[in-house]
């Protein structure tokens, strides 16, 4: 490594913290004083010194601007992150999301001034409707596992609704998210493992062995973690609504099968939809999404509060139950105010865009370039589950047996190269999984130079250069972090030295 | 179609490539039954960015934006000016295009925003230690309350009349599922509710927010000694961030975790999401936390770095023993957050409350003075309500068709509670000009 | 230098032209299909292909973030560029310039609907009068040199309109920007070099003996490009006016005096401000910018067309030579319709921003960052001038001497640190000029990290490592690149393999 | 005050270094006289974003932005419908914030889209180089028929009657001043101007411009078969680039230089400016062009990259003996064009400039129907002449206060021109809806 005087590297920056920054009493903001008034704070004191540090506006911008150019980014290059979808996302969406008409509407304005707003959102509804052949859909959960605690909650409002013995079980895949469990559990159920067949599928056998009258939901993911459609998605569909539980889908894979197949075709009663997956809504670092969830008739009363309703082009908020708005049997509220709006514009906005066929076409082409990374690369990696895949493609370690470089290895090795690595490590159920999601978006030439690294990576591995994979990555801002020590003394913020 | 690179000839190179005749092959695990032959009906195709802002500025042009006219609307959300930078800086694909950063060699400037962001919202409420956010305020309380549950092993929670009813609904939601007892009171618009001498050994926490909906400041010492005595934790809730920069913080008063709505800084109003949950506590709480936390360490040439840390709490790595069931958070309006605040640094930011706080006295005195219109407020920060001779909902209604957005009837807030009809809950900001206040004083005149 | 397999090193993508990129029939709009109707082109015939690359959106997406990350900006990190005042550019005035009741206005629109607009020219060039203490000014040029041509043609207006002798000579100091005898030249003058003072000035008496009433104008920039104040000022423009010429004063520098100095009071007759410079309207990697000239009373009657006049709050445009609107002598056009209204609404917004008085602090702050730069480097570097300079601080290349190290070979040095070199080897009048202009819109900390750096390389030239300076830089997107080949056998295009 | 980073504690540091006692002292050199003691009067004080904003917005808000009603000016600037991905990516700060490439290791984004542009401005024009930008078309053809004079040593320029007013006027300005001779005939409506007959050998160049400033297309074989035959140069002149996309360029035509303008593509109306120049020329005439070029070359590591290259035409190098003295040029509006123009590509890039010519026929046929409204167009491609039965000013003004911009009365292109009162001319893009075009047929109706 050059050492530079400076701390840079090139247009590379060393950027320290905020902190680090601080001139005492400067501001990037000029505000007017305010006029003089008499407090009215009442008993609470008004607070001492807060500790923020100042800085210019030039200075907050060149912060900003040189943290960015740490990140990798879909804008940047290719980020085949199995499972998060990280997709084209249209400048057009922000665009549109940030039309005053939308962007500065107050949540608690007179109806009669948002009505564009409703509108919004009605349409929005009924394009996740239609596309998922569902009777309902809850439009205020914030994000995909939001979205599975609001479709749980609706199921278990319906067993109680209809009465019957405590169902207090749940089933989940191995393979399934680490949301999944957790919404389950959260709400107070038991979570019970079902196994996997040898072809990646839930095993129909076992899981009808295990439903039974206690059984609440069975919550699976289809296409499910593996990157594959469940087949017997209908026999199992028909067990669970035989043993008088619900099918929970985790829709976060639904970008697959988009204009292909329609889940309440399939016999699902309820599954979210994260926008900022299969909607193109950015992931932003970590979020906002947006997890609307679909609901089949049968749960379709026990969608949340609050609820748009359409009386023929005039829209209202139903913020309390009513029996004229069919939300007699509707919960209370999944957060405050009425769903991500900012997320449902953007997500119209890509709708609309694509239409009906391009959204077809958009699942076709995400699950062609899956399929043919799975083709181009299975005489290099191991891929444990028989193909076609859906819009991921999976391999385990097995190749990189006795090389001396993982899963993890593999995956500096790329970012080197310019790529982001796939998921890593997930889902559970394969050993050193490698989880390969192109999306529709990327180039024919794109993936094949992704694919030819790979296969140039794995041929270095197999030809014994595990040190060199150990020393990766050397060319990203930072080289390999530890981790291990940031969490056995955890430093979570700034602490004046 | 703009969005899709493959070209038919990529598509038939690919096809021959995995061996299959077409995409269908592909789709064969898919019940052939549930299979679509074509395009859904009832959708429209495909069309250009053209015909598509147009449909969307025709929805948008139906809306009357907040800043277009004078308004007072707060109850939760606020219209503050956000800085030109902000709106630029999270554009940027870097930041905006990014997943969480799970690889952190090359999320450096994500895990460095973030730490930085955890810094800010522990000094601003008096914390010890804030997480990389929660989806809002509602939803953020909800959590506080679980994590309450869990730390003392209790499910009873205390809920002041006055915390904002979305979040004492999303908390009650969560509450009737999960199992848990969420007591709250009816709203008090006096602001005098105590609830104190109602804490006793059953109880998990005490949920209580300040400035209240109804505007009210509180002071939280004695609550929280309170619920110190009885084993509680004590949970404040802010819904105006702003609001911090005068105000003794949470911390300062004793409270045990703060669950607050972040919109105010750096985020527009959005019709009312994306917002941004902040949430902190104390250091021993950290370890059941919800919600992704990043961690300074080193690197292998010993630079300085950041990850995300503490993981074992998170879903992804505990599964069904997790704190919470999060994943995506609200990142980018985290970003915002933190780049307004340090815009603004400690002398802006304390400018600006004070701004606001002026301007909300500027206009309660200039209310004061309309016959029949009684401040029910002895202390408020920027936001305060009045008691009208007539119904809120229809003043506000009125209001509205000339142009004014007067603020929140309280029935708006309550729905299911009788006996506030003639509340009127009225913010004001470093926006609102005398101008706005005149007119809605003469509007006010004009229609009561 | 690690080689990947992909070409990509990190975040730093490499990335092909866009005929590279080429997906026959690709694209990244979407259009409606036309409408049939009969063709009305005449005689002309449609053409043929035209050979350009299609690609879709998310390619072009790609392609312009992967290229944008290959360049150094002020966003990102100091830019001392001597001359080219590289200051903050604020995001408020790209939000302004963006209102549709500006971008959108179309220039031939009634004036009945662009009131506003002519409005903002009028009170833009209000405060550049006010600033300067100038009688008149020329809106329309488009940036420094054609704003150069205006100046110098009203110049000539006037002395037509005057009559008397031919003037044909134009005075230049040898250390002027290559603009201004370029400009000159251009006009048909005989340019002739002013000779400089041992202390960086115009020699006072050497110009009074080159003067006489062949000379239509002296063209000064003042301070002038060695970043000196011309102390003499007065007394020159005593001079050039006594042999009947003008005074063009190069206003380039102008933010060094901004409220501090009215070049009105200094006897200038003409002067071009780059609103580029000074008044903060971002240089977009080359332009656009936009040259306002100010004129005094002398030269009022002789500014070009068009022209907004104000008519109490009621402004109309003077498209044609007019009495009443005070444009008998005004000449013809220097570019289709009113000037750079996008560069205008980011200078006025600018100049409300930091009113009069913030800009006199800027100006301050530029000379004191300067100054600071110049004490602090001059034990280092050779500083062929006394002190104290205005903006920029002017070393040579004496203390290299011997060294083998180069002003070439330490900017290139400074680009593996992080910096964007100084202008180097401009001004001609120093050997191996390099000429530091820091701003007022760079920290403390930002300054001094410059300076430790630059004393830190110029240590090492001085210990022998020219070598390594040789190979600098080693940490950019491209290590030096081979001019001389460029300019021998020119590739000017892409050309189809 | 926010841009300024320096403290007055940094102030006074740096002084001390300085060694000075105040910022007064480094103003040693400016005469005490006319030093100003404090900030100049008349000019308000510094102010914030939000009063800063308000101010701009109240000025903004007084104008009819050309999109918000039905238009159909045109004229030398063209509305036409820019994707949201064009200004998103100007405005990354890599791009906005850095100067002209001098410095090329850190400048490759700059170059190599600078090398595209002018790749993809040579093959539009039909031409064989093109250089990276000048200010705007009008410039660009003063700034050719200079070039001619140098190239042919001669001194007289032959302008046809229907290139653009502002063009022909740039060029006659410059004319006036360098002293050659600018010859242009009157404005011909018809179209049918011949300049074959007036060129002879004491002409430098002939300047045309097709579609020309009332619509007509032209073919410019024959004259430019004249040109050659007396040693001129043929200039082409180009107002709106998107016919490009359909006509016939003019370096199949024979032009020698074409001068065009390019805010068509990827650029906003801007009230006329900034807009962009577009400039190419035949290969042997390259070291006599004006502006900068972009070359390949490779670095030291044998990689390839760009550099700005035959440099020693320009004023930094050449000084008085420079091809131009243009400097900074419209970096920024290149970019946009050359983004926009990706994103069309070949087959995007055609099919706008279809729409365009399919709608300006739709216009062409509704219009003609109406009583007295004659076209005057035997041929045109997105823009045509009206000859109206009453003033066309009038008409424009009348319809502009029922809310649409009818299109450019020619007396306002040709203020000194007699004899053009009655004509309007007209254009069409893809951004002209049918409801457009009938409001402006039925508010004609109206009006007439
Ligand atoms: C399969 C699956 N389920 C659920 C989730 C959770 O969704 P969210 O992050 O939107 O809460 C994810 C996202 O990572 C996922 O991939
Ligand atoms: C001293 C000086 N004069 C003139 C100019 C030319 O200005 P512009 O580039 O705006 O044409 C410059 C810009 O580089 C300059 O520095």
């Amino acid at each position: 490594m050059t050492e530079t005087i400076s701390g840079h590297r090139g247009l590379e920056m060393d950027e320290p913290l905020i902190f680090e920054l601080d001139s005492p009493g400067q501001s990037g903001v000029d505000l007017p004083a305010p006029p003089a008034v008499k407090s009215r704070l009442g008993a609470v004191k008004p607070r001492g010194a807060i500790g923020l540090p100042g800085l210019s506006e030039p200075e907050v911008v060149r912060h900003y601007t040189r943290l960015s150019r740490k990140n990798y980014a879909i804008d940047a290059g290719f980020y085949p992150l199995g499972s998060c979808t990280m997709k084209h996302n249209p400048r057009l969406n922000e665009r549109m999301a940030r039309l005053p008409g939308f962007a500065d509407l107050h949540p608690l304005q007179p109806l009669a001034t948002v009505q564009g707003a409703l509108e919004l959102i009605d349409t929005l509804a009924d394009w996740l409707k239609s596309l998922t052949g569902m009777a309902a859909v809850a439009m205020t959960p914030a994000a995909g596992a939001h979205g599975e605690m609001c479709g749980m909650m609706a199921i278990r409002a319906a067993h109680d609704h209809h009465g019957g013995p405590p169902r207090k079980r749940v089933l989940v895949p191995e393979s399934a998210h680490g949301t999944n469990p957790a919404t389950a559990a959260a709400l107070g159920f038991t979570v019970e493992a079902i196994p996997a067949t040898e072809d990646g599928r839930v095993d129909l056998a076992a899981l009808k062995a295990k439903l039974g009258f206690d059984v609440a939901a069975v919550m699976l993911t289809n296409p499910n973690t593996c990157g594959l459609f469940e087949r017997d998605i209908l026999a199992i569909a028909e067990a669970v609504h035989q043993a008088g539980a619900y099918l929970y889908c985790d829709g976060a894979n639904f970008n697959a099968i988009v204009g292909r197949v329609r889940p309440a075709d399939l016999g699902v009663d309820a599954m979210h939809i994260n926008l900022h997956k299969t909607f193109s809504t950015p992931h932003g670092g970590g979020g906002p999404g947006s997890g609307p969830v679909v609901f089949s008739k049968a749960l379709a009363p026990f969608v949340p509060l609050p609820q748009v309703v359409d009386d023929g082009g005039d829209f209202h908020l139903a913020e309390a139950r009513d029996d004229d708005d069919g939300t007699a049997l509707a919960y209370g509220r999944m957060k405050a105010f009425h769903g991500q709006i900012g997320m449902f514009v953007r997500a119209l906005t890509y709708s609309l865009s694509h239409g009906a066929d391009g959204l077809r076409q958009a699942s076709a082409d995400a699950v062609l370039s899956a399929n043919y990374v799975l083709a181009k690369l299975k005489g290099d990696l191991n891929a444990p589950f028989e193909g076609p895949c859906m819009h991921e493609a999976l391999f385990d370690d097995k190749s990189l047996k006795g090389t001396g470089v993982t899963t993890l290895d593999l995956a500096k090795a790329l970012i080197d190269e310019g790529f982001h690595p796939m998921t890593v490590y997930f889902p559970l159920v394969v050993h050193g999984a490698m989880l390969i999601e192109p999306t529709e978006s990327e180039s024919k030439r794109a993936i094949d130079q992704f694919i030819a690294t790979m296969k140039g990576l794995v041929a270095r591995a197999k030809g014994g250069e595990a040190e060199w994979f150990h020393a990766s990555p050397r060319l990203a801002p930072r080289r390999r972090l530890d981790e291990t020590a940031a969490a056995r003394k955890p430093v979570l913020k700034w602490v004046k030295a | 179609m703009r969005y899709l690179p493959l070209t038919e000839a990529d598509r038939g190179a690919m096809l021959a490539e995995i061996g299959v005749a077409s995409v269908d092959d592909l789709y064969k695990d898919v019940p052939a039954a549930a299979r679509l032959a074509g395009p859904i009906a009832g959708l429209p195709g495909h069309r250009g960015e053209l015909e598509v802002e147009r449909a969307l500025s025709a929805m948008a042009a139906k809306n009357v934006a907040a800043g277009s006219v004078p308004n007072f609307l707060g109850g939760g959300a606020y219209r503050h000016h956000v800085p030109a930078t902000v709106d630029s800086m999270i554009q940027r694909g870097e930041f905006l295009t990014s997943y969480t950063p799970y690889q952190p060699e090359i999320s450096q400037g994500t895990l460095q925003y973030l730490f930085e962001f955890q810094s800010q919202v522990a000094l601003l409420t008096g914390m010890e230690v804030a997480n990389a956010s929660m989806y809002d305020g509602a939803t953020a309380c909800a959590e506080a309350v679980m994590m309450a549950n869990r730390v003392t092993k209790r499910s009873r929670a205390l809920l002041a009349g006055n915390v904002h009813p979305h979040y004492r609904d999303t908390t009650a939601t969560l509450a009737r599922f999960t199992g848990f007892e969420a007591d709250a009171g009816p709203p008090d618009p006096s602001g005098r509710e105590s609830l104190v001498d109602r804490i006793d050994e059953t109880v998990s926490c005490v949920v209580v927010q300040t400035p209240d909906v109804f505007g009210h400041v509180h002071d939280l010492t004695a609550l929280s000694a309170a619920c110190k005595a009885k084993g509680a934790l004590l949970i404040a809730v802010v819904t105006e961030a702003v609001s911090l920069g005068l105000l003794t913080p949470p911390g300062a008063m004793g409270a045990d975790i703060v669950a607050a709505e972040g919109q105010s800084l750096g985020n527009p109003l959005n019709f009312g999401g994306p917002h941004l949950g902040l949430f902190a506590v104390r250091e021993k709480l950290v370890r059941q936390m919800p919600g992704r936390l990043v961690g300074q360490t080193t690197d292998a040439d010993g630079r300085r770095g950041w990850v995300l840390t503490l993981s074992t709490r998170e879903q992804h790595i505990r599964r069904e023993k997790a704190t919470s069931n999060i994943c995506t958070n609200s990142g980018l309006c985290a970003l915002a957050f933190t780049i307004h605040l340090t815009l603004l640094g400690e002398a802006g930011f304390t400018r600006l409350a004070q701004l606001n706080h002026a301007k909300a006295v500027q206009l309660a005195e200039k209310l004061g003075d309309i016959h029949g219109v009684r401040l029910l407020n002895d202390s408020f920060f920027n936001e305060f309500t009045l008691r009208l001779p007539r119904r809120a909902n229809k003043v506000v209604n009125k209001l509205a068709k000339r142009g004014i957005l007067a603020g929140v009837p309280a029935p708006r807030l309550f729905p299911d509670t009788d006996g506030l009809s003639d509340l009127l809950v009225v913010a004001a900001t470093e926006c609102t000009s005398e101008a706005d206040m005149d007119a809605l004083c003469r509007g006010l005149g004009e229609v009561l």
